[in-house]
Formats: structure tokens, C-alpha cells, sequence
């Protein structure tokens, strides 16, 4: 039964935080998200019994795609509209 | 037996890895290794052409483990003759672009054999390959360096180019590991010939929707109808020879893979129906928008298209003739379209937007390829002493064996459009002025022969394609008998 | 049940509680800093405790356990203070009680000025 | 790896930082296999003497002088103090989680330590972040910036005396 | 025993919502990044609980490159907030 | 056990296909270059979720045969899908690799990462 | 307008999907003659590799494996002709300024470990979950802790590209003293040993190191030419 709620709870996380990351100006707020997301996916693996794919995703979804993403945020700009690039000074305070 | 088919991915794969090396000691060896790989996968492939004529198919064993469980490759008659057309092919690019832009740097210019090699390699994997998800290995290999050299020009729209081949790319890739994924959940295999054994129990539902993942998957590489969006645009933008490369390998490898699997995969003959629909469709879009275009090398890509919906038409008939001239169509489009490629790259070179406006009045000042254009124009229109001609007749008579006496009319209308848009330019060649000062670029040697040694072919052809029909009747019977290949792959006595 | 056993679901029930308190910390406290406070040291603490239990309860595992312990007490501390340094060089909003007491302001300001 | 954070060292210590190093490693090698199987350990030897070795500018925090019986000595004890530490900052998290009206009232406050080792520094950093209401936020030299949850005191001899005096103690003997 | 393990897991998926809310309502990045460390430590720990509950020893070796990689994560996105990247 | 067994199967199916939604939605629809790719990301997650759940096997265990406990060992999850999706990861890293450095360039040439500014080719 | 034709549209995919996927079913078996049980036994009984996914990943299927490490080979080689420009600062540094005392010191201690936990992945690929894509992250990763905390710290060009193709290399020559020795490419020419030791499974863990290395270098480079970017 436990499994069943802690699967759940993590399949439901999963989704926010893929929705999150889909709906989010700020981007790199949503790759946060998407790291996130491959976290608890690589637990969801676990559970369904797949250790090595569960330590791929933990080493390429949560550390590598993440900082790949931030860097190209780094070279690019930070948010999706970037007409709201004012916005930096207010939402990071 | 001379050597075996891995050779033809462990040799190419090999020379990737010891390229950078040696190109930290010598510069040059970044551009000579490449092309002796590739003229030493073509007499390979000759080589195992002529065992196999004699004994029959080459099934080789990956790794020590008998089919169902390890992976094989097979060089069969068909599978035989579009790795030596391609591995010619993938030659004469080399051979054509060997002083290619000598302004360029040295670390673009080997990052661009490089991808070269290995994009006709990917291609060649994915033609003898025997099981689907290593298929799906090669087409990612095929594809990333596909978005290498679209973007290898840092102007600015080549990027955009890549990108636009990138995002379809990646959706047809999770396509296609949907679709493995069903046929493996059912099935519990990933080898061709055991799922093509296998396929009758599986249900019939999930056969459909499999099948319509696979198209719409391997669709986007083999440029049918709503999926080629990114064609036109990745051939304007990358390199002229790239473009040869795109429209004689890769394209021909993805068709290829869609053929493999109706014919051979599945076992229900309603998918010929859909290749003639999708044919069609594909052949009369193209060539109606190519009648629109104003730059030369993006009316070559819609011709491109155009040509690929034919061949599916000719796949779609379905009897041994249909299949021989789709074959046919093949070998004659990659060989002219190249040819198109290369000499239109010269005829518009150094110009920005490379418009069909820019050819006027080339054919004085660079005589030996506009004559080399304008054969390849007659050739892919189906003018008579030309190779192109058997080949419209080949599938003209095919349909008329069926009595399809609709898709008789339509391709010939169709063929009379494409003559209309590919004599405009021959017509502009020939009888405008030129209007721009810029002197011309004259082809350098190597670009030279590897134009004029396509022509030569398109010529021979036309006036004996007996030296070609018999290696493509052998192909065609090939691919048709279905239960060989299931025999020849599972009852492998090593 | 063996001595051991029982330590172990100790730890576990400790440890557990513990990250639940962490959480509510970063959940509660006003500010960034605040929430640092709590998320590291109760998480911390309770992620230990916790794979300490499962240590207890299967001693096999213990060395690699007592290195994956050693990691997160290792790293955690150093994760979180690069991340008060990162927040407060953004000028993230600092909650005071009473007065402002901020000794670190002036180095910021003497960075800007060097800048 | 042109760097003025890696300080030039005799040979001497080097050989004995490569031991210390190998000593080290050695352990989290033993830790990550979980064995003690002759196969294991013969490649871990290996391994590890080869990362120490390639990586010999890296390792500047301490070398085999650490192994002296009056050093571990009080390692173990410091260990224990950190502990203790560490519990009674839990406890004094959760009071402060749990109580409703959340009885805060933080800055941040400096002082100055005696430490001069990179590496101790780190260490104190790490325990003063992970023990009661502190949190490290920078080191400036040999200043320590320190964000407080609960301000007793401004002056940085005495917050020094509330927040690390124990920790360096012992640091001092130690390094 | 079962009843512990049970216990604990629960008390963790509370957790693990209670800092998923705190990663939504944000404010700043250092709250998200915050909450994404603290997530990789319930995960690790969440990890070890149920290598115990399979019972297989190897899925520790998942707990530990888990727990390293968050760490790194986290550390990059720090540098990059503080604008040094 | 059935029951809840069946709660699994819908949930997990339905997250993965839902994943593969959102992000093919995002990818489709986000003005932005790099929210694109995100998506496209998302969508390879959602799809090697489902491979996985594809393999799973009720009560079946890891496909490692580990010394200690060998009575669980008789029923294992399926090894093939897990190969699979090891190697459709790395492939899925290498893309999205590509397409971000693409992105950075694209940004190099234009200034913009608005999908709707960049389009001088027909999208 | 076009936010409705795709959510329509997806719509309908998801429909079919589901449709699909819930009739497989979760958590049963429909095929009787797959290959999953011949993997099994043939990793246990003839490989002696325990972690069989690594079996099927190196062994069975290893012609994807190479694949996949060409795949990355690709990656990287087309991300530096795509970020290609001609530049004279390139690679000076990777930070603007370097990171707080404390995380110096702590990366520093923790860099070892961090290659140290990699080469322990790559090595009991066959043993533990894990494997040469894995650890080669890792240690990637951990140069880039480095990188990030450093500003100084720089990785020889040179140094990742003999490391790449010396271990590609390795790989394929595996590959073909398999072919020229056994009669098939990538077949295993080494003793199997025993079940759960170290040295067991013949080449599997010579191919998983070259693997390891492979990635490793690879992924440091795509990391470096990214991170050095921007002037």
C-alpha cells in the first residue's frame, strides 16, 4: 500500500513539476523544474526495478542536462519574454 | 570471401577515432583518411557483390551470439546494391569537396570529413542492419551528423536550418522507440526476421498503430509528404555536396527502412495502398511548389521530394516490376541528382542567395558544367538516350501491368512540370545574358572528375542499362522473398 | 528483535522526523537565509540518522553506508553556503527582527567600489 | 593547472602528502566496494596510488603528520564535540520550527579566527554552518561572516566565544 | 519493523511535498535551489530506505552518485547566481 | 493486489504519455528556443518511462544477480527495455547537447531566442 | 488558434497511446518465446556476468553500444564545429571570479573522491548498477566542479583528445581481435572467470574502462567548449 502512495506521490510531482517547467517565464526556474523532474523519475525507475537506469538519469538527467541547460542559459538570456528583462530585479530579491 | 560487412562500420568507426590524432601531426591526414575509408568500404562492397552473386547471402554474427539474441547484418543482393551505391557515392562527394573551400579552417574542415565518413557510414548501418533498435542507433547517427554539417556554413541561417532538421528529428526519434516498444512488448524480440516470423500473432490493432509510428518515425528521414519540412530549408543552407549527400544516401537509407518493414516486418498488403497514396501526394506537392521557387538549390530539394514520392509509388505497386523500377529510381536519382547538386553548386557559387536568376548566361563562361547540368536535366526529366528515361519507363510500364491507368495520367503530368521547371534553367543557361561583373569560380580538378565521371555514368546507362538491369532484377527478387530472409538470418549455421 | 534492530528503527523514526522538520523549516522561516538555517541542518541530521538506521538494521552494508553519511554531512554544509553567498551578492531580501545588523555589507560594498 | 592556489611544496611533503592521499583514498575506496575480497583491494591499491599520484597539486590540505596518535586523538574528539553540536542544533531547529510564533531574530555578525589553513577554515565553516543558528556566509581572509538566527551579540570577540571558540580549539591542535 | 519503514516513508513524502511547495512559491532562485538540495537529501535517504526494503545491496550505489550529483548541481547553480559563471 | 496493481498501470502509463504530451505541447507551442528543447527533453523522459514500465514485471526484481539473497532471484524485470533506454538516454543527451550549442548560435546571430523573430526560413 | 490545433491534436496521440499501452498492460508478460529468458540464462550460466542489463549493453547488443559511444563521438565533434569561431582568447578562463574559500577548499578534497566513485562505477559495471556512461559522467562532472570553482583551472585540449581516441580506439580494436581471433566482431577472447568477483566476464570490463574513458573525455570537452563560450 505504501508503495502504491509513494509512487503515486511521486508520479504526481513528476507532472507538476513538468507542468511547472513548461509554464514558467523564467527558464531558468523550469530547468530547475526539469532537474527536478528527472529526480524523481530516477526514483520512479527504482521502484519499478531498474537500478542502472535510475543511476543513468540520476548522472545525465538530474547533474548533466541541468548544468548544460544552465550554461546555455548563461550564454543566452534568462527569460522567455525577454522584453521582462527589468524583471530580474524584481524577482530574485 | 574477402572481408565481411562489419568491416564496413568498425573500419569507418576506427578512422573517426584515430583521426584526431593523426591530424595533430599531419594536417592533411584529416582529409586523405577519410576518403581512402570510404573508396575502401566501395571495393569492399564490390568485393562481397560479386561473392554474393555467387553464393548467396552473408549473414554476419555480432559478438558470437546466433540471431535472435545478438545482432546481425546482412548483405543481401538488395541491401548489396545500396551499400555500393552509396559508398560510391559517399566517394564522390569526398572526391568532389576534397578542395573544398580552402579559406576554411583547419578544425571545421576536419570536423566536416569526419562527419562526412560517418554520415555514409550511419547510412550504411541502417541498410545492413537486421535488428530495428539498432537501426534506431544509426539513424541517430545519421541524423546528429546530419545537424553537423547543415550547420557547418556559420552564416546565419544555417543554424536555423539545423535546428528546424533537429526538432523534427527528435520527435521521429521518440516515435520510433514507441513503436519498437510495441512490437518488442508483444513480440519479446527486436530481430527483423524473428519479428517477421513472429508477426502473425500479434494484434492486428496494434500492428496498424506500430506501422503508423514506424512511417511517421522513419517518414521525417525519407522526406514523405507532411514531414519533409525540413528539406528544403537543409539543403538551401548546407554545403552544395552535402546536399548530393542528403538526397543520394540519407534519404535513400530511410527509404530503405520503410521498405524493409512493410515488406518484410509486416504481413498485410493495405501499406502498399498507403505508399501509393503518400507517393502521390508527396510526388505532386513537390513538384508543384518546386515549379515555384526562385532559388535553384531549393527547387532541386522539392525535385528531390519529388523524386522520393515517385520511388515510393514504384515501392507501393508492390509486383517485381514495381520494385525494379523503384530500384532503378534510385540508382538514377541519386546518380543525377548528385550530379545537379554539384554542377549547380559551381553555377550559382559564391552568390548569397544562390537564385535561379543567377545562372543566366553561364554556359559561356563555364562550358564543361553547364553541359554536365543540362545532361542531368534531361536525365532526371526522362529524355530518351538519357538513364533517367528507362527508369520512367520501368514504372510506366509496371503500373500499366496493374492497369493503375490514374497514376499513368498523373505521373506524366507531372513529369511534363518538372521538364517545364528544369528546362527554365537550361534555357537560362544558354540563351540569357550574364548581368553580374563577378567572375565565375571554375571548378578545380578533383570537383571535375567526380562531375564528370557521374555523367559518363548517366551517358553509359542510357545507352546500355542492360549492364545495370541484371544486378537489379537479382535485388528486386531479393527483397520480395520474404521467407528467404527469415531462412537465411535464423537457421544461421556458423 | 536484536539490540541492533531496535537502534536502528530509532534512528530511522528520528531521522525521518527530522527531515520533516527540515521541510517545514524551508517551509515557515521568512527568508532565504532562514530557510538555509533549517533545511541544512535538519535535513542534514535526519538524512544521516535515517541511512545510519538502515545501517543498524543491515550491517553488511556499514562501510559503504558510513560513506555515503560522511558525503552528505561533507557536502551539504559547503552546498548551502554557496548559496547564502550567491543570495546575498543578489541582494536577496534579508528579514530583521529589530534593526538591520549586517557586518558583510561592507565588503560587498568594497567589491562594487573596486569593480 | 598554472595556479596561485596551489602552493609550491618540497619534495619531502609531497611524497608525504602522496601517502596521506593514498592512506585516504584507499578508505573511500574501501567504503564504495563494501569488501574486503584480495581482487578488490588489489585494484583499489592501484587505483587509488594512481588518482593520488596524477592529482598530487591537488592535495595540499594535510599529509602523513595527520596520523600522529595525538592528532587522531583529537579528531575523535572533535568529532564528539561536532556531534553534540549538531544535536543540540536540531533540537534548537525544531524548537524554532515548531513553536508558532517563530522566535527569530537573525543577522549577520563577524569575527575573527586564528585558523590559517585553507582547509581548517573549510572544516570550521562546515561545522559552524551545521551547529546552532549559524550559518557561514563568507571568509574574507581570516575574517568569518557569519549569518545568525538569533543575535546575542554584535561584537566579534564575543560572538567568536559563542559561535566557534570550541571548534578551534581543537582545530588548532589538530592542523 | 514494517511499521518503522512505513512510518518513515510517509513522514518523507510529506516532506518532499513540503518542499515542492516551497519550490513553487518560490520566491527567489536560492528558495528553489534550496528546495531542490533538499530534495536530493530526502531522495538519498529515501533511496537507502528502500534498498533495505527490496533487500538488495546494490541499489546503494544509486544513494551515492544521487547524492553527488545534486551536490555538483546545486553548486552550478550557485556559481551561476552569483553571476561567475 | 490486483487493484492496486491496476492503479499502477494506469498511473504509470498515464504520467508517461502525459509527460510525452507536455512536452511535445511545449515544444510545439513555446516561443522560445531554449523552452523548446526543454520540451523536447521532457518528451524523451516521458517516452523512457514508458520502456521501463513496459518491462516491469509484477513482484520481479532487479536483473543483477547479487550473492546474498538468491531466493528473490527467480522472477526478474525485463533487462531488454532497461538496455534500451540506457543507450536512448545517452542518445537523448547527445541531442539535446547539439541543439542547445544551435541555440547559443542562433542567439549569436539574431540577439533573440523568440522562435517568431529568428523565422526568416519558412517554418 | 494554434494552440488549439496542437492540443487537438495531442489529444488524439495521447488517446491512442493510452489506448495502447493500458491493453499491454502493466506488470505482465505477453510474449512466451522472447529473447529475455535466453539473456538470463545465457549471462549467468556462459558470460558470468551478474548485472545482466551490462551483459546485454556490452555482450549481447554491444554493436549499439558502439554506436551510442559514436553517437557522443558525434555530438561533440559537431557541437565544436557549430560553436566554431575564429577567436584569439579562447579558453583564458571559465569563471569570472573563483568561488568562496570554503567551496575551494571543499572541491578540492572532494575532486579525488569524485573521480575515485567514477573509476569504482565504470569498474564493477558488470558486478552493481552502473557502468562506463555512467562513471565517465561522473568524472566529467567532477572537472567541472573544478572548472566552476577555479578560475584557473584549464584541461589540456590535447590531453581529452588522445584520451578519446586511445579509448575509442581500445573499443573497436576489441572489437576486431574478436573478428580476427574468434570469428565475430566484439566476441569475447578472455577467460570468463567466476560469478560476482571482480575479474570476471571476460572483456565486458576492459570495454566498459574504455567506455568510461571515452565518455569522460567527451562530455569534459562538450562541457569546456560550452563553458568557454562566451569571451
Amino acid at each position: 500500500m505504501i508503495y502504491i502512495i509513494l509512487t503515486l506521490t511521486l508520479l504526481l510531482l513528476m507532472i507538476a513539476s513538468a507542468v511547472y517547467a513548461i509554464w514558467q517565464k523564467d527558464l531558468l526556474y523550469a530547468v530547475i523544474a526539469s532537474g527536478i523532474l528527472s529526480l524523481f523519475l530516477s526514483i520512479v525507475f527504482l521502484i519499478l526495478q531498474a537500478p542502472d537506469v535510475a543511476l543513468t538519469e540520476a548522472a545525465i538527467g538530474v547533474a548533466l542536462t541541468t548544468i548544460i541547460f544552465i550554461i546555455a542559459i548563461r550564454n543566452t538570456v534568462r527569460f522567455e519574454d525577454e522584453h521582462d528583462k527589468k524583471k530580474v530585479k524584481t524577482t530574485t530579491k | 570471401m574477402v572481408g565481411s560487412p562489419v568491416l564496413f562500420v568498425a573500419i569507418p568507426l576506427l578512422a573517426a577515432f584515430i583521426i584526431p590524432l593523426t591530424g595533430m601531426m599531419w594536417k592533411n591526414s584529416v582529409r586523405v583518411i577519410p576518403g581512402l575509408v570510404l573508396a575502401f568500404m566501395f571495393f569492399l562492397s564490390i568485393s562481397l557483390m560479386g561473392y554474393v552473386n555467387e553464393h548467396g547471402t552473408i549473414v554476419e554474427v555480432l559478438a558470437g551470439w546466433k540471431p535472435p539474441i545478438g545482432i546481425n547484418l546482412v548483405f543481401s543482393p538488395f541491401t548489396g546494391f545500396l551499400t555500393t551505391l552509396m559508398t560510391f557515392l559517399g566517394f564522390i562527394v569526398w572526391l568532389y569537396s576534397y578542395k573544398f573551400k580552402r579559406n576554411v579552417d583547419f578544425e571545421p574542415s576536419m570536423k566536416y570529413f569526419m562527419l562526412l565518413m560517418l554520415l555514409v557510414t550511419g547510412s550504411v548501418g541502417i541498410v545492413l542492419t537486421g535488428d530495428i533498435f539498432n537501426m534506431f542507433v544509426f539513424i541517430e547517427i545519421v541524423s546528429i551528423s546530419g545537424y553537423g554539417l547543415t550547420s557547418f556554413y556559420t552564416r546565419r541561417d544555417s543554424a536555423e536550418a539545423a535546428f528546424k532538421f533537429l526538432f523534427m528529428g527528435a520527435i521521429a526519434s521518440t516515435f520510433l522507440l514507441i513503436a519498437i516498444m510495441i512490437i518488442y512488448s508483444q513480440l519479446g524480440t527486436l530481430n527483423i526476421a524473428d519479428i517477421a516470423e513472429k508477426m502473425p500473432m500479434m494484434d492486428h490493432k496494434l500492428k496498424v498503430l506500430s506501422l503508423v509510428f514506424f512511417i511517421l518515425a522513419i517518414g521525417v528521414e525519407a522526406e514523405i509528404f507532411p514531414l519533409n519540412g525540413w528539406a528544403p530549408d537543409v539543403y538551401t543552407e548546407a554545403p552544395g555536396p552535402i546536399g548530393a549527400a542528403f538526397a543520394g544516401i540519407v534519404v535513400k537509407a530511410a527509404i530503405y527502412a520503410s521498405v524493409r518493414l512493410v515488406y518484410t516486418m509486416y504481413d498485410f498488403s493495405g501499406a502498399f495502398d498507403l505508399f501509393i497514396i503518400i507517393g502521390l501526394i508527396t510526388f505532386i506537392m513537390a513538384e508543384t511548389t518546386a515549379l515555384r521557387q526562385d532559388r535553384l538549390k531549393r527547387m532541386l530539394a522539392y525535385s528531390s521530394i519529388g523524386q522520393m514520392g515517385l520511388v515510393m509509388i514504384a515501392f507501393g505497386i508492390g509486383t517485381k516490376e514495381g520494385v525494379y523500377a523503384a530500384l532503378f529510381l534510385m540508382f538514377n536519382h541519386a546518380i543525377i541528382k548528385s550530379l545537379l547538386f554539384f554542377s549547380g553548386s559551381y553555377l550559382v557559387f559564391n552568390k548569397k542567395n544562390k537564385y535561379i536568376k543567377h545562372v543566366n548566361g553561364m554556359g559561356k563562361y563555364l562550358p564543361i558544367t553547364s553541359v554536365l547540368f543540362t545532361i542531368g536535366a534531361f536525365a532526371i526529366i526522362g529524355l530518351p538516350p538519357f538513364a533517367g528515361f528507362w527508369s520512367k519507363l520501368a514504372i510506366l510500364t509496371a503500373a500499366a501491368d496493374n492497369k493503375m491507368v490514374v497514376l499513368i495520367a498523373v505521373i506524366l503530368i507531372i513529369s511534363i512540370l518538372e521538364a517545364v521547371y528544369y528546362l527554365r534553367v537550361v534555357n537560362r543557361i544558354y540563351f540569357y545574358d550574364k548581368k553580374e561583373k563577378t567572375e565565375p569560380k571554375k571548378p578545380s580538378l578533383n570537383a571535375l572528375v567526380a562531375m564528370i565521371s557521374l555523367g559518363v555514368i548517366v551517358l553509359v546507362i542510357g545507352f546500355y542499362p542492360d549492364l545495370i538491369s541484371g544486378i537489379l532484377d537479382r535485388a528486386a527478387a531479393d527483397l520480395l522473398d520474404k521467407g528467404n530472409y527469415i531462412k537465411d538470418v535464423l537457421t544461421l549455421n556458423k | 528483535m536484536s539490540i541492533l534492530e531496535i537502534l536502528g528503527g530509532i534512528l530511522l523514526v528520528i531521522g525521518s522526523i527530522f527531515l520533516f522538520l527540515g521541510s517545514l523549516g524551508i517551509y515557515r522561516m521568512p527568508d532565504v537565509f532562514n530557510r538555509l538555517q533549517a533545511g541544512t541542518k535538519a535535513s542534514t541530521l535526519g538524512a544521516m540518522a535515517t541511512i545510519l538506521g538502515v545501517g543498524l538494521l543491515a550491517p553488511g552494508w556499514i562501510l559503504k553506508i558510513i560513506i555515503i553519511i560522511l558525503f552528505i554531512g561533507y557536502s551539504n554544509p559547503i552546498s548551502s553556503h554557496a548559496l547564502a553567498r550567491a543570495m546575498h551578492k543578489r541582494k536577496a531580501f534579508m528579514y530583521f527582527k529589530g534593526e538591520e545588523i549586517d557586518a558583510y555589507k561592507e565588503i560587498e560594498e568594497k567589491d562594487n567600489t573596486e569593480k | 593547472m598554472k595556479s596561485d592556489y596551489f602552493k609550491k611544496l618540497s619534495f619531502g611533503t609531497k611524497m608525504s602528502r602522496f601517502f596521506m592521499n593514498w592512506i585516504f583514498l584507499m578508505m573511500v575506496w574501501l567504503g564504495f566496494t563494501n569488501s574486503f575480497a584480495p581482487q578488490e583491494l588489489l585494484v583499489g591499491v592501484f587505483l587509488t596510488a594512481l588518482i593520488s599520484f596524477l592529482g598530487i597539486r591537488l592535495f595540499t590540505c594535510c599529509d602523513l603528520s595527520l596520523l600522529h596518535p595525538v592528532r587522531l586523538f583529537n579528531i575523535l574528539k572533535f568529532i564528539v564535540v561536532f556531534l553534540i553540536a549538531l544535536i543540540k542544533s536540531n533540537l534548537d531547529v525544531a524548537r524554532r520550527v515548531l513553536s508558532p510564533s517563530l522566535p527569530i531574530n537573525p543577522g549577520i555578525v563577524k569575527f575573527k579566527t586564528k585558523l590559517t589553513k585553507n582547509f581548517a577554515k573549510m572544516v570550521l565553516a562546515n561545522s559552524i554552518t551545521l551547529t546552532p543558528g549559524t550559518l557561514t556566509i563568507d571568509i574574507v581572509d581570516d575574517t568569518f561572516y557569519i549569518h545568525w538566527i538569533d543575535t546575542l551579540t554584535t561584537n566579534p570577540e564575543e560572538a567568536f566565544k559563542e559561535i566557534a571558540e570550541q571548534f578551534e580549539e581543537i582545530l588548532l591542535k589538530i592542523f | 519493523m514494517n511499521y518503522i519503514i512505513y512510518f518513515s516513508l510517509t513522514v518523507m513524502i510529506l516532506a518532499l511535498i513540503l518542499s515542492a511547495i516551497r519550490f513553487y512559491k518560490g520566491p527567489s532562485a536560492g528558495d528553489r535551489t534550496l528546495a531542490l538540495d533538499t530534495m536530493t537529501t530526502i531522495g538519498v535517504s529515501g533511496i537507502v530506505l528502500l534498498s533495505y526494503m527490496y533487500n538488495r545491496y546494490i541499489y546503494l550505489d544509486v544513494a551515492l552518485v544521487y547524492g553527488v550529483l545534486g551536490f555538483i548541481g546545486v553548486i552550478v547553480i550557485a556559481r551561476y547566481l552569483e553571476k561567475a559563471l | 493486489m490486483e487493484k492496486y496493481l491496476n492503479i499502477l498501470n494506469i498511473a504509470i502509463y498515464g504520467s508517461a504519455v502525459l509527460l510525452m504530451l507536455i512536452g511535445l505541447y511545449g515544444a510545439l507551442t513555446k516561443k522560445s528556443l531554449i523552452k523548446i528543447v526543454l520540451g523536447l527533453s521532457i518528451l524523451d523522459s516521458g517516452v523512457h518511462l514508458l520502456m521501463i514500465a513496459i518491462g516491469y514485471l509484477k513482484d520481479g526484481t532487479a536483473p543483477i544477480f547479487s550473492p546474498g539473497n538468491e531466493d528473490k532471484m527467480n522472477i526478474m524485470v525485463d533487462p531488454i527495455p532497461q538496455a534500451l533506454v540506457l543507450t536512448a538516454i545517452v542518445i537523448g543527451f547527445g541531442v539535446t547537447a547539439v541543439a542547445l550549442s544551435l541555440v547559443i548560435r542562433l542567439y549569436r546571430h539574431h540577439n533573440t531566442l523568440r522562435i517568431d523573430e529568428i523565422k526568416k526560413l519558412k517554418w | 488558434m494554434k494552440k488549439v490545433i496542437v492540443l487537438i491534436s495531442l489529444g488524439i496521440l495521447g488517446f491512442y497511446l493510452i489506448d495502447i499501452f493500458l491493453g499491454i498492460g502493466f506488470g505482465v508478460q505477453h510474449f512466451t518465446a522472447g529473447v529475455k529468458d535466453l539473456y538470463l540464462s545465457n549471462s549467468k550460466d556462459t558470460l558470468k556476468v551478474s548485472n545482466v542489463v551490462t551483459a546485454i549493453v556490452v555482450n549481447f547488443r554491444g554493436f549499439d553500444t558502439l554506436g551510442e559511444v559514436t553517437v557522443l563521438f558525434l555530438a561533440s565533434t559537431a557541437l565544436g564545429g557549430i560553436l566554431y569561431k575564429k577567436r584569439h582568447h579562447v579558453g583564458e578562463r571559465s569563471v569570472l571570479f573563483p568561488a568562496s574559500r570554503v567551496v575551494m577548499s571543499g572541491a578540492k578534497l572532494l575532486f579525488p573522491s569524485i573521480v575515485l566513485l567514477g573509476a569504482y562505477v565504470f569498474i564493477h559495471g558488470h558486478l552493481s548498477p552502473g557502468g562506463g556512461f555512467q562513471g565517465g559522467t561522473i568524472i566529467a562532472t567532477g572537472f567541472l566542479l573544478m572548472l566552476l570553482t577555479y578560475r584557473n583551472y584549464s584541461v589540456s585540449h590535447n590531453r581529452l583528445v588522445y584520451f578519446e581516441s586511445l579509448a575509442g580506439i581500445l573499443f573497436v580494436s576489441i572489437g576486431l581481435v574478436g573478428y580476427f581471433s574468434k570469428g565475430s566482431f566484439l566476441e569475447n577472447v578472455l577467460p570468463v572467470g567466476n560469478m560476482n568477483e571482480l575479474f570476471s566476464g571476460g572483456v565486458i570490463g576492459i570495454i566498459y574502462i574504455a567506455v568510461g574513458f571515452k565518455v569522460a573525455a567527451e562530455l569534459t570537452g562538450i562541457i569546456y567548449t560550452v563553458l568557454h563560450e562566451k569571451d
